[in-house]
């Protein structure tokens, strides 16, 4: 390729530099974990043939889901390590930690799940060079709400979400938007923290309001939980979230029998028959002892093909050169669907509708934005 | 007796812990000069009533006035600004400061720099400690201390630890001052000492003292009134010759005759 | 209705803090040490369980019997190469040792087997859960509950009754005067280690048949909440213990209801201090003024 | 029955000990006197097993027990009533008394000495079920031996037993020391109170600053005029 | 003679603090420092004013207060408020995080008049907590996803604030009010009987730790682009905590060292993310297994220069003895 002596990265032996800056431990380290483990393998498959002959290499560091510890890790990948492009945060905040490197650095930032709009667009200014591979608009919250009024003819709803994420609370306004919109009531509006264990108060009061439906737009760790509980208490009516929910571990934290009468969005199902997702899926089971991938495993894997072929439209393992080429992504398959970039360097997806019967997601629906 | 005035009232002063009366009705009188002692049988009040007079415990019933002022309810450092100091049964001094600086902590409500002309070092703050850290180490001359002013106080040996006390104490300028078994754990030989001290700090400082002690030659060799405590109860008062012949008093307290 | 169901609630809660918190007290009543590890134990125990279960294909009740017997071995070798040198130093050090210490298994953990969920099979202890008047309470909140009561009564008497109990009074009043009664200080202290940390053994494995959800940092939060359970009962007081946990899930609970739920854990606290104003040693302390 | 051959012991550099040796024969009241932090206490730590002697032999009835654990010396028949006390104060009177005889498993023994304990301070016998935190300080030091007792020592080490008690109470502990010789356990006793300490004791050693400067018979002691300048005022 | 010298070492060693603040100001401006570096040195600079402000509550005081993330929270938010929602200068946020983290120290001080020991501890905590959740649930600072703040610490203003917080902080302890609020550590009771007035001193002592917790808060807040609730809960009190014990509780050269330390090897960890913290544990353990009095023990670094005068500091509590 065209190997014109690049400010941002060094290539040695013909590698290309890649960042990670993860949550490996402190609170939400699982989520970080995950994505590590979709990145390492994305990365592992990659090295097999190389992008133009270069191996990526990977330098992770761990952020200790402190953004302080974010700020500080992005500054040791853009100048010590003088990556070629970083992967972000498992979380916004800690996202949103590195976006100023990034940008002062000019070295792209690619967050594989943090949801916070502000990271790629704030003020009315285009952070250009971050991005992100997940899906934040609220696109399935609507889908969601269309759902529950014209299949499930809920009425009303109640509305449970984990008031630390802002992909849940993003979920849940254009839901509760669309709702109303199509005659619907919201009677419950509660909150959760990400950890929580015990929700049966919560959902004792939300079981009060007599709710035809109940909107969880939630991680699966806590999903799993809530769900079993609520039907614990005999809070029976469907239950319905986003592709947070989207975990093997759910089925075995909630049981078969409490995920009866639950649905989600997605932008693919992991029980797809999709040759991509499956192939992906048998990937991660042959490389990490039968463990299934999650939502964050998925994510972290895309990030790492979004950004390999940005580098080989590039060219060039020059971060200017690579940020341009991610912007101009169009139509890249990927697992967890076929990604476009908007103006704000947020991708557009398509959504399908899932049903879990019998702890197997079965495809219902696909809606398109 | 010549006419003193009076300076510690105390009437009807009592206390309980739960349905313990540990100290009830206690009615005591101090003149201005007088060396007093507080004798009684393990238990029977008599720390407590020292916890009484300098606010530790604040008495259920009763009135305690220093100098004609109530005491009753004061927090323990306003009572010892009003001019009562102690020492303790068991001794408590500041371990980790060195004998200089425990005397400087006694010193401490005499000083006239704010924390804000420390903070900023101001010249107030210089002057003033250096007047602190002249008087201190004037102050342990006397008691001869001046050759470890720098020793740790838990470095010392007891001896010098229960001196250190008393000069601490005595360093916070009180009309009263109050010792708690002063002689505990000392040989005849070191009481001895002690109570030469005890003669020589009272005509130096003008002092009122009162003092519970077990060992009956330094209570009876140095004291010129003693008070019988029992069971939180008063049994007794008068001069040493009284006590020592008062019958309730040998019940209680002194066993047969003391030699 | 919904106020009772909430009662219950936050019993059943309460019966979980409570569980973690007995062991809490008891090292705390024994040794005088806020053993923070003691939250990590419990992880420990509830994937000792985990394993049992799954890989050795025990039941429940063996499986809890070899997390207890585990961790208290764990408890024993955690005290004897990190706390036992520090006997003679400073209550800080020590606690912050039990930090260190507790950072480390967390961790460890971490590295060993990834910070992923793991999910205990359902249906592990088959009870029904019975309704009255429309009040749903658990079979497993019975259990655990009584469960509980069991174990605060077994404790109690422990401590208060038998020669080891004794033994371990002595030894948390004064170590040297116990060494001159002829105890052997250490061991009693480590059995004080090793029940303790049974115990939390035991919680954990109830906790994942309980929830499911079992990870490599669930002893955090849990943890914290059975050490403040304990103090607001009286730290060291092991009825007061059981006492305190209930309480702390039964407030929880009740803000929940009232639709507060983010503010459960600010008003748990808020109750706690206000609590420690009042009774500055817990709700069964004796507030024990130092003797002057 | 007990010698103590050179003995060194240190609290990190401080040299607390030098070079001790004694001798306590079968039957005897020995008294050990000394000023402030001359290191009585420390002795009689070294002997029960709380500190170890750096150098130097402790044997007991033939048996090297310089350094061994506390608990074992215990077992051989050597009780410590340590300084101040040191009585289980969240326990109760007969609690405490339990725990002496800690060791001990002949369950009809224990009974037996329990009775003579509160044969010899009835005291005791009336506050059984108080906790002995609350006990006065004469109490506690009836409690402190007694618990010793329970462990039916042969040699029965006493630190300061008079400390901080009114006079009449030092009379009557001292009296019960005297009873509790005659029934046959050997006494090594630390006192302030050298008069009192010298009036019932066979014989003494006087220690200055962890080395024993003066020894013999108690009365040889006490007519000292050295001694009395020292220890027992100079009246 | 003594507060001569005092006052000589006192002006000496500002003006090495100032000088080292110009040359290193140079060379970040020049650039001659890597922006690693330099982000690392801010971590330090917050870190060493944490450990100092909490020295003075727990070191100096002794009170166990473990619950001095809710100070930096408030500070953190305080300014950030300032800055971010009403277009403030950052001076004055800096100096508003102080002012209202010390009314929350006056707060906490309040129940320290009442309790003790690990009571004290655990409330201190539970404010802590507290502190927290209560952000957690202001829509108007972002609640659980946090508030995204500008960046606007620099380095003169952080090597001014750690110079004044050190400075102020040893100023305190070497006075007639230093040496109050050491009597309390060393025994309260007698400190009340030798009329020192010990309330005022541990509210004051809360209140000025607080003040400079919160300054180091504006610092934080002004330096990580975003604060969020979960930045400052009792792990994080945690981690200033060992700063204090691990340096020698009592020594505030201690404290500062082992904030430098501890961040180093914590930001050198970050690049071993598998065992980070297993490492960073044991580090921990084995160095409170060695020297359970801390790396100074009591001792002050400048103790090392003097001779004859034993340093100030400490702490020994009646609690020595119990088992751990
Ligand atoms: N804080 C307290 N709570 C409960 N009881 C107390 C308290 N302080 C003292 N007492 C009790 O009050 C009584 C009097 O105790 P005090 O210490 O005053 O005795 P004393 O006369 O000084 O005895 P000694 O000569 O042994 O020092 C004792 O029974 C003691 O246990
Ligand atoms: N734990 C300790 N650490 C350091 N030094 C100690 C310790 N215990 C005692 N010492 C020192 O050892 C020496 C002997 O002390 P010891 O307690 O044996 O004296 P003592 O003769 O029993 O005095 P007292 O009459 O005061 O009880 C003293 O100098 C003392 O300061
Ligand atoms: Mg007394
Ligand atoms: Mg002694």
């Amino acid at each position: 390729g065209c190997n014109s002596s690049t400010s941002g990265s060094e290539e040695k032996g013909g590698t290309i530099k890649i960042g990670a800056n993860l949550e490996l431990s402190g609170g939400v380290a699982s989520y970080g974990q995950s994505a590590k483990e979709g990145i390492e393998l994305a990365i592992a498959e990659i090295n097999k043939k190389g992008i133009d002959g270069k191996k990526l290499e990977l330098v992770t560091v761990d952020n200790k889901s402190d953004a302080a510890e974010a700020t500080s890790g992005a500054l040791k990948l853009a100048t010590q390590d003088k990556v070629a492009a970083m992967i972000g945060a498992a979380t916004s905040t800690n996202t949103l930690a590195q976006v100023q490197i990034a940008q002062d650095n000019k070295i792209p930032l690619i967050t594989p799940t943090a949801t916070n709009a502000t990271i790629t667009f704030k003020d009315g200014k285009l952070n250009d060079f971050v991005f992100r591979t997940c899906f934040i608009d609220p696109f399935q919250g609507t889908v969601a709400a269309n759902f529950a009024t014209n299949d499930l003819k809920a009425k009303s709803a109640a509305v449970l979400i984990d008031s630390s994420s802002d992909y849940s609370k993003g979920l849940a306004a254009s839901f509760k938007k669309a709702f109303k919109a199509n005659g619907g009531k919201i009677v419950a509006e509660e909150a959760y923290v990400a950890k929580d264990t015990d929700f049966h108060a919560t959902l004792t009061r939300i079981k009060a309001a007599n709710p035809d439906y109940v909107f969880l737009p939630g991680f699966y760790e806590e999903v799993g939980l809530i769900v079993k509980q609520a039907r614990e208490l005999g809070l029976n009516v469907p239950f319905m979230g986003g592709d947070g929910w989207d975990s093997p571990k759910l089925v075995d934290i909630a049981g078969a029998a409490s995920l009866q009468n639950t649905y989600i969005t997605n932008h693919y199902s992991s029980g797809d028959s999709d040759k991509k997702v499956q192939d992906f899926v048998s990937a991660f089971k042959a490389k990490y002892d039968g463990k299934s991938p999650d939502a964050f495993a998925a994510l972290g894997y895309d990030t790492v093909y979004f950004v390999a072929d940005a580098i080989k439209r590039a060219g060039s393992s020059d971060p200017k050169k690579i940020q341009k080429a991610l912007a101009e992504t169009d139509g890249l398959e990927l697992v967890s669907g076929k990604v476009k970039l908007d103006k704000n360097h947020d991708p557009i997806k398509a959504a399908v509708i899932l049903e879990y019967v019998n702890g197997q997601q079965q495809y219902k629906t696909k809606v398109n934005p | 007796m010549t006419a003193r005035t009076q300076l510690l009232k105390v009437e009807n002063a009592g206390i309980r812990f739960g349905g313990l009366k540990a100290v009830s009705d206690v009615n005591l009188e101090l003149k201005k000069g007088e060396l007093v002692g507080l004798i009684g049988p393990n238990g029977a009040g008599k720390t407590t009533f020292f916890n009484l007079l300098t606010g530790v415990y604040v008495p259920t019933e009763g009135s305690i006035s220093l100098d004609g002022e109530r005491l009753n309810g004061l927090a323990p450092y306003r009572i010892t600004k009003k001019g009562i100091s102690r020492t303790f049964q068991n001794i408590r001094l500041f371990n980790e400061l060195s004998v200089l600086d425990n005397v400087k902590v006694a010193y401490h409500s005499l000083a006239k720099h704010s924390i804000f002309s420390s903070i900023l070092r101001l010249p107030s703050h210089f002057s003033g400690e250096k007047e602190m850290e002249q008087k201190a180490i004037e102050f342990l001359k006397i008691f001869k201390l001046e050759h470890v002013l720098h020793e740790k106080a838990k470095n010392l040996p007891y001896g010098q630890q229960r001196r250190l006390e008393i000069a601490r104490a005595l360093a916070a300028n009180p009309k009263l001052l109050l010792l708690d078994e002063p002689a505990a754990g000392m040989n005849p030989q070191e009481t001895e000492e002690l109570m030469n001290l005890i003669a020589l700090i009272r005509e130096k400082f003008d002092l009122t003292i009162l003092l519970i002690e077990h060992d009956m030659l330094l209570v009876m060799g140095v004291c010129e009134r003693i008070y019988v405590l029992d069971h939180g109860q008063l049994i007794a008062e008068g001069t040493p010759e009284q006590i020592r012949s008062n019958p309730k008093v040998i019940e209680a307290y002194l066993g047969e005759e003391v030699s | 209705m919904e106020l009772i169901q909430q009662l219950v609630n936050g019993i059943s809660l309460g019966s979980i803090y409570a569980l973690i918190a007995l062991g809490y007290t008891m090292v705390y009543g024994i040794v005088k040490l806020i053993n923070f590890a003691h939250g990590d134990v419990f992880m420990v125990g509830a994937f000792i369980g985990f394993y049992s279960i799954t890989v050795l294909h025990v039941g429940f009740f063996p499986a809890l019997l070899i997390s207890m017997a585990v961790c208290a071995i764990f408890g024993v070798l955690i005290e004897r190469i990190a706390y036992k040198p520090l006997r003679n130093a400073t209550r800080i050090a020590a606690l912050i040792t039990a930090i260190g210490v507790s950072l480390f298994i967390e961790y460890g953990t971490i590295y060993v087997r990834g910070a992923q969920p793991e999910a205990y099979p359902s249906g592990l202890v088959p009870l029904k859960s019975i309704e009255i008047l429309g009040v749903k309470i658990s079979g497993q909140s019975i259990l655990i509950l009584g469960t509980s009561i069991v174990l605060m009564i077994l404790l109690q008497f422990i401590v208060h009754k038998t020669k080891i109990g004794k033994a371990m009074r002595a030894v948390s009043h004064d170590m040297d005067a116990a060494k001159l009664m002829g105890i052997n200080v250490n061991n009693t202290i480590s059995a004080t280690f090793a029940i303790g940390s049974a115990l939390a053994g035991a919680a954990g494995v109830i906790f994942g048949m309980y929830y499911t959800k079992i990870e490599p940092l669930m002893g955090i939060i849990p943890g914290l909440k059975a050490f403040v359970a304990a103090v607001l009962g009286g730290i060291g007081i092991i009825p007061g213990a059981m006492t305190g946990g209930l309480v702390l899930g039964v407030i929880e609970a009740l803000v929940s209801a009232a639709g507060y739920s983010l503010w459960r854990d600010g008003v748990a606290f808020i109750v706690l201090i206000l609590i420690l104003i009042f009774r500055p040693a817990g709700l069964f302390g004796k507030n024990v003024r130092e003797k002057v | 029955m007990l010698k103590i051959n050179d003995i060194n012991v240190y609290y990190g550099n401080i040299h607390a000990l030098k070079g001790v040796s004694l001798e306590i024969n079968q039957g005897e009241i020995v008294t050990l006197i000394g000023a402030n932090g001359a290191g009585k206490s420390t002795l009689l730590q070294s002997i029960s097993g709380l500190l170890k002697p750096k150098s130097g032999e402790i044997i007991f009835e033939n048996e090297h027990v310089a350094g061994k654990v506390a608990q074992s010396i215990v077992k051989r028949g050597i009780s410590h009533v340590p300084e101040g006390r040191r009585v289980f104060a969240n326990m109760s009177v007969e609690e405490n008394l339990d725990l002496g005889a800690y060791l001990r498993k002949d369950k009809k023994g224990i009974k037996e000495d329990l009775e003579n304990v509160y044969q010899l301070f009835p005291r005791l016998e009336e506050r059984r079920k108080q906790l002995s935190g609350t006990l006065s300080g004469g109490e506690q030091q009836m409690l402190a031996m007694g618990r010793a007792l329970m462990a039916r020592p042969r040699l029965l080490l006493l630190d300061e037993p008079s400390m901080g008690l009114a006079p009449l109470l030092v009379k009557t502990i001292f009296r019960i020391i005297e009873e509790i010789n005659q029934t046959g356990t050997t006494i090594l006793l630390v006192e302030q109170n050298a008069n009192m300490a010298l009036s019932i004791a066979d014989r003494a050693y006087v220690i200055e600053t962890g080395k024993i400067v003066a020894s013999g018979s108690a009365e040889e002691l006490s007519q000292s005029d050295q001694i009395r300048a020292a220890y027992l005022g100079g009246h | 003679m003594n507060i001569l010298r005092q006052a000589k070492f006192f002006w000496t060693s500002i003006v090495l603090a100032v000088v080292f603040a110009v040359v290193m100001q140079f060379l970040i401006a020049g650039g001659s420092i890597n922006q690693f570096y330099v982000n690392t040195l801010f971590f330090i600079g917050i870190n060493i004013i944490l450990a100092v402000s909490l020295h003075l509550i727990i070191g100096i005081t002794g009170q166990f207060s473990i619950g001095h993330a809710g100070f930096l929270a408030v500070g953190a938010y305080a300014s950030a408020i300032m800055t971010m929602k009403l277009s403030m200068p950052f001076p004055v946020a800096l100096v508003t995080g102080g002012v209202v983290a010390a009314i929350a120290g006056l707060i906490i001080g309040i129940p320290s008049l009442r309790l003790r020991g690990d009571y004290l501890a655990i409330a201190t905590l539970g404010f802590g907590e507290i502190v927290r959740i209560v952000f957690l649930n202001l829509d108007y600072v972002g609640g659980a996803s946090g508030m995204t703040v500008s960046h606007l610490t620099t380095w003169p203003w952080l090597i001014g604030c750690v110079i004044v917080t050190i400075l102020v902080i040893v100023n305190f302890t070497n006075s007639t009010h230093g040496r109050a609020c050491i009597s309390i550590r060393e025994n309260e009771i007698a400190a009340d009987a030798m009329g020192i007035n010990t309330t005022y001193y541990k509210v004051t002592a809360f209140a000025l730790g607080a003040f400079f917790a919160g300054i180091a808060g504006a610092l934080y807040a002004h330096n990580f682009y975003i604060i969020q609730p979960t930045n400052f809960g009792f792990l994080k009190s945690f981690d200033i905590l060992i700063f204090v014990v691990l340096g020698g509780l009592g020594s505030m050269s201690g404290a500062i060292i082992a904030a430098i330390l501890l961040t180093i090897i914590s930001t050198y960890l970050q690049s071993y993310p598998e065992i980070r913290m297993v490492i960073y544990s044991l580090v921990l353990i084995v160095m409170m297994l060695y020297r359970p009095q801390g790396l100074m023990g009591t001792k002050e670094i400048t103790s090392f220069f003097k001779v004859g005068k034993s340093a100030k500091g400490g702490i020994q509590h009646d609690s020595k003895n119990t088992v751990a």
